[in-house]
């Protein structure tokens, strides 16, 4: 395909699409399809073929709105409604109110917090786009900046964008985007590799599934200019096998872009080539450590390795490889389209930018959410999420997954970028927010992420392995109300050891969820030892007359 | 001068460390002008005194009746000092622990070829669910590991002890 | 040099699922993962014909095969039941009570996670994150997500299954 | 591939290495100890033990002796008091995880579990012992493998796979869970890769691996094939 072809395609989809005078697109997320989206959209089409509105209306599948628990949404534009919770009998209904009054009891405000607050870089399109379709993608600009990026400009120049836009990488250490890029360029190898790494584990984290689901092409286009810009010809994106339908869009937008030419050899004319394939994970989250990334792909058990060497010198079949998060490759086709200056402008002084988070747990509007970074945490809870349900109390925020840490009330207005949270004693993460409130207790939620980790651990190293595990003990007996103010002083003992000699990521990480709740909810622990209280009512504590040692 | 309280207790354990113990030979009269052995398997004392400055333990803890003898113990001696493996990391007696205590029993007392197989429940204390080594139980102050400790490593412990020092010797000894 | 391809177990028309996968991989080794999926997905499990089938087609070592097959929880050496329930323990759904859920389905169905019944009509499992995090507490019955769980709906499923049994 | 030679101080002592050394090599050659446990010269180091974690001056973070290749003007620190705090503590986890009864073992005297333990000063373990349920597997015909010895240091695996070119042995299952195995999980003695070279059984560290017939404490291992092995094959390359 050539530049022309691009154009060609990309006016006629707009041309077809200007036929109709409405449009209904239905959210085709995992979120809402669980909640019967593809009934709903049958029974759209089929309305709107009773209602002879063939050729005037037309319904598609489109990506996340954001409100996951108010599925399945619809939206119908260019009047710019949005449905929240429509069922297959509401259908009728929609397609009589095109063109005058909205359905008043589905109606969702779109001009509420939630959606006012947002700024979508990553979830441009707000879901409009049809991720089974490259044509939808094309029509919205999809691929040019890709032909910008081969055609008009250097590699070296295209790391310089990304250099001075100041990303920072998305799954979680925020290390520089550019500078890795750097890296891996100037590496000298005949072979070089970029893998997006989709392996989103954190429980409680959902941003990733949704950006590959909605925006399959974006991503491949994102990692085809970095391919570019650092010299590799393959690439890889390992994928969650939890998430078939990811999996399905991703390998539907690798055909369509192959056989459009956009994937290949020869890209737009050029010398360049990329392929992409798609790799499995198979349920093991310290496969979202680089170097464990790379043994799977390798197709071998996950164990990582201590770095340096980094995978960026000395990565796949121990070749120079860029590992990325798939958010930080959503990210190239904005910075590149619109300039690293423009990029810049959004964030704070170090952390530039938007930062999708997904909220849960205790909230009112759980969901998919693109703050520009900076914003407080009170606006984003508060506004944004709506506030904690059922007149309960907020009490802490985890973020950073099994290996962070949470935030509490007196940080509430804590502006969220990198530094700020690792302030406070926990990290960014890839963006999983899990609201507690009152009823939750701190000591059972740093139990809960123990057990992760200990289950996860590889094994290779005897800090993760044996510490997790004794941790886990430590913190399951005091749940139990059966420890002794001994057996809290040995729980400190190992966090500081197994965070400071555990080969990878996953084991530094693990104490971080009781380091933190031990710093602000130090008082929580102390009651289940001392008087055998589970202060939020959570643990079921032994009343025995004599606990044994 | 006044001696020191000294006491030996025999908890689970095999009576090797109280073997070598014994094994200090004429070393043991030496240390008689500066120790009472108020309590021990080896005299026959049937109270644990009221105050014991030195108290050698010898011995897992694996039953009821070693968790009350040793916080008793404990509650009335100054300085506690587990004596041999057993008594260190439960040793010999800890091989029961994975299987728990009903499997044991079993195996030793259910045997289908036994005539009247029955799991003895009169005059015995009950098992403890693993066998613990005593600092698991209560609070240790010095650790002299070996199965047995020798001689010499016992003598030099308890001299050091007498001497009022803390004996460091943990380059010395080694498990097992 | 070529090597002899290793012919299938039987004539069971699903190894040709799996053979097609080492196939596309032009049988390199680091295809041991996805010929993994191909087998699970075609049995529903990895039994020991499986893995040697992979282990001589794409020349691994057999203890390698099970290191691998045995590492990645989403692998299963065990059958499952006809009908399967995986709960989500992600941080969202145990937040909101997926731990009560797995609790009442083991008292009333006396079932823990990775077992199957008796009768072998439904397995319970547990997943890390579904991703389905604003439907908390989520699961997947028979392949199809679900949200906003409770011991109740989720009694009535299994219920449902394990009557039709019958 | 030039290899050019390196200065830097090893505990304030001034040493030398070529560029593709690493600290743990350097060191050894200049008589300064630092503990390990899983590597072994001749095979691959895979850092696991984390024993040989050492300091390195401007460096926040522990280093891997046995990995990290030496650098110009480095300033590494081998031993500290939180350095031997934390291999203590190493060498306690592996005695907690296991069942570790020395006094018993086939290889008591000539173990390096053992003596790392009395090196290190580890008098006694803090941590709760799990005493978990192993099966030793003595149906091979001339060696045993009894897991609860077994401190997953994979030596076997390695000897196995890089050496004797075999790899009979390997890993099962992940974390706390993960032990070693041989072929699909198989008794040892059914295994049709193993070729009873015997090379697992004289690296394993602990009593794990041993010749049927011995005894307590009779088990010593002979380690000289090892580095000859790795000459000759050197040599052919």
């Amino acid at each position: 395909m050539l530049a022309e072809d691009l154009h060609r395609m990309a006016a006629h989809e707009r041309a077809q699409q200007l036929q109709y005078d409405h449009h209904i697109i239905v959210c085709s997320g995992t979120a809402c399809r669980s909640a019967n989206s593809e009934a709903v959209r049958q029974a759209l089409e089929q309305q709107v073929q009773e209602r002879s509105q063939i050729g005037v209306c037309t319904v598609t599948n489109g990506g996340c709105r954001g409100l996951c628990a108010a599925g399945p949404m619809v939206s119908v534009e260019p009047a710019g409604l949005l449905y929240q919770g429509v069922t297959p009998a509401d259908a009728g209904a929609i397609v009589d109110s095109l063109g005058s009054a909205p359905v008043p009891h589905i109606l969702c405000d779109t001009s509420a917090a939630f959606f006012s607050k947002q700024r979508a870089l990553v979830l441009e399109f707000a879901g409009n786009l049809d991720p089974d379709r490259i044509e939808s993608y094309l029509a919205n600009g999809g691929y040019d900046t890709l032909l910008k990026a081969v055609t008009e400009m250097t590699p070296t120049q295209i790391r310089d964008e990304i250099v001075r836009s100041g990303l920072r990488g998305r799954g979680g250490a925020g290390y520089s985007t550019g500078l890795k890029w750097n890296t891996v360029a100037k590496a000298q190898s005949a072979e070089k590799y970029v893998i997006c790494n989709g392996d989103e584990g954190d429980p409680g984290a959902f941003m990733n599934r949704s950006e590959m689901e909605d925006y399959p092409f974006r991503i491949l286009e994102g990692m085809t200019i970095a391919a570019y810009a650092v010299g590799a010809q393959q690439g890889y994106i390992y994928v969650r096998a939890e998430y078939p339908l990811a999996v399905s869009r991703l390998k539907g937008a690798i055909r369509q872009s192959e056989k459009l030419g956009l994937l290949g050899n020869g890209i737009f004319g050029t010398s360049f080539n990329f392929n992409v394939d798609i790799r499995l994970g198979a349920g093991a989250f310290v496969c979202g450590e680089e170097t464990a990334l790379i043994a799977s792909v390798e197709g071998k058990r996950g164990n990582p390795r201590p770095r340096p060497p980094y995978p960026a010198e000395h990565g796949l079949w121990g070749h120079p490889t860029l590992i990325n998060n798939v958010e930080t490759f959503a990210n190239i086709v904005p910075i590149i389209r619109n300039g690293s200056e423009w990029f810049a402008g959004i964030g704070t002084a170090k952390s530039k930018g938007t930062k999708v988070f997904a909220l849960s747990g205790r909230i009112q509007n759980t969901g998919l959410v693109e703050i520009p970074m900076g914003m407080t945490l009170r606006e984003i809870i508060y506004d944004i999420g709506g506030g904690i349900p059922g007149g309960r109390h907020f009490k802490a925020v985890q973020t950073g997954g099994p290996s962070g840490g949470c935030i509490t009330a007196q940080h509430l207005d804590l502006p969220m970028d990198y530094e700020a949270l690792m302030q406070v004693g926990t990290f960014m993460g890839s963006g999983g927010m899990i609201v507690m409130d009152d009823s939750s207790c701190m000591v059972d939620v740093a139990r809960y992420f123990m057990e992760f980790c200990m289950t996860e651990s590889c094994g290779k190293c005897i800090p993760c392995r044996v510490g997790t595990a004794q941790m886990f003990d430590l913190l399951d007996k005091i749940t139990r109300g059966e420890a002794t103010l001994d057996d809290l002083a040995l729980l400190e003992e190992l966090a500081d050891m197994v965070r400071n000699t555990s080969l990878c990521g996953l084991g530094q990480g693990a104490p971080n969820p009781v380091r933190s709740t031990l710093r602000y909810f130090r008082d929580e622990y102390l009651s289940h030892i001392v008087d055998k209280v589970c202060p939020a009512g959570v643990c079921k504590m032994q009343h025995r007359e004599e606990v044994l040692p | 001068m006044t001696r020191k309280k000294l006491a030996t207790v025999w908890l689970d354990g095999c009576s090797g460390c109280h073997m070598s113990f014994l094994d200090m030979d004429e070393r043991l009269l030496a240390l008689a002008d500066s120790i009472e052995l108020v309590y021990s398997p080896l005299v026959d004392f049937k109270q644990f005194p009221e105050r014991v400055d030195l108290t050698l333990v010898e011995g897992a803890v694996s039953s009821e009746d070693d968790l009350k003898k040793i916080r008793h113990i404990r509650q009335h001696t100054r300085v506690l000092i587990s004596l041999g493996d057993c008594a260190v990391t439960a040793n010999v007696p800890s091989m029961r622990n994975p299987f728990g205590v009903k499997a044991i029993l079993d195996a030793v007392y259910q045997q289908p070829d036994l005539l009247n197989a029955q799991v003895p429940s009169e005059g015995v204390p009950s098992l403890l669910p693993v066998a613990r080594p005593v600092h698991m139980v209560v609070p240790v102050d010095v650790y002299v590991p070996g199965c047995p400790p020798s001689a010499d490593q016992i003598y030099f412990v308890v001299s050091e002890l007498l001497a009022e020092r803390q004996p460091d010797l943990r380059r010395m000894l080694r498990f097992g | 040099m070529q090597k002899l391809l290793v012919p299938a177990p039987s004539d069971d028309k699903r190894w040709r699922m799996v053979t097609a996968t080492m196939r596309r991989h032009g049988y390199r080794r680091d295809a041991l993962i996805e010929a993994l999926h191909s087998a699970q997905e075609a049995f529903g499990y990895l039994d020991s014909q499986s893995l040697q089938y992979v282990a001589r087609s794409l020349n691994l070592p057999l203890s390698q095969v099970y290191g691998v097959a045995t590492f990645y929880s989403f692998f299963t050496l065990k059958p499952p039941g006809e009908h399967t329930c995986v709960i989500c323990l992600g941080t969202a759904c145990y937040i909101k009570g997926a731990g009560e859920i797995i609790a009442s389905i083991q008292d009333h169905f006396d079932l823990k996670p990775g077992q199957t019944t008796p009768d072998d009509r439904a397995s319970l499992l547990t997943a890390r994150c579904l991703g389905t995090c604003g439907l908390a507490p989520s699961g997947v019955f028979d392949g199809e997500v679900v949200g906003n769980l409770t011991p109740e709906n989720v009694a009535e499923r299994l219920e449902e299954w394990l009557d039709h049994a019958g | 591939m030039t290899n050019r030679v390196l200065t830097l101080q090893i505990n304030g002592q001034e040493v030398s290495g070529r560029e593709d050394e690493t600290i743990l090599e350097v060191a050894r050659e200049h008589d300064i100890h630092i503990p390990t446990l899983c590597q072994l010269e001749g095979l691959s180091s895979i850092g696991a033990c984390r024993l040989c974690l050492v300091e390195v001056a401007n460096v926040p973070k522990l280093l891997t002796a046995c990995i990290t290749p030496i650098q110009e003007g480095m300033e590494v620190h081998t031993e500290s008091e939180r350095l031997n705090h934390y291999r203590r503590l190493v060498i306690e986890m592996l005695f907690s995880e296991g069942n570790h009864i020395c006094s018993v073992c086939v290889s008591n005297g000539h173990c390096e579990l053992q003596n790392m333990a009395q090196l290190l000063g580890v008098d006694h373990v803090h941590l709760p012992y799990r005493n978990p349920q192993r099966r030793v597997d003595a149906s091979h015909d001339r060696f045993i493998f009894d897991p609860n010895r077994c401190i997953l240091c994979t030596r076997c695996v390695r000897v196995c796979d890089e050496v004797e070119g075999a790899h009979t042995w390997d890993l099962k299952a992940r974390g706390i869970q993960s032990q070693v195995m041989t072929d699909l999980n198989q008794p040892w003695g059914d295994s049709t890769s193993c070729t009873s070279c015997g090379k697992c059984v004289h690296l394993c560290p602990t009593g794990a691996l041993f010749e049927k017939g011995k005894s307590v404490a009779e088990m010593s291992k002979r380690r000289e094939f090892l580095p000859y092995l790795t000459i000759m094959r050197g040599k052919h390359r």
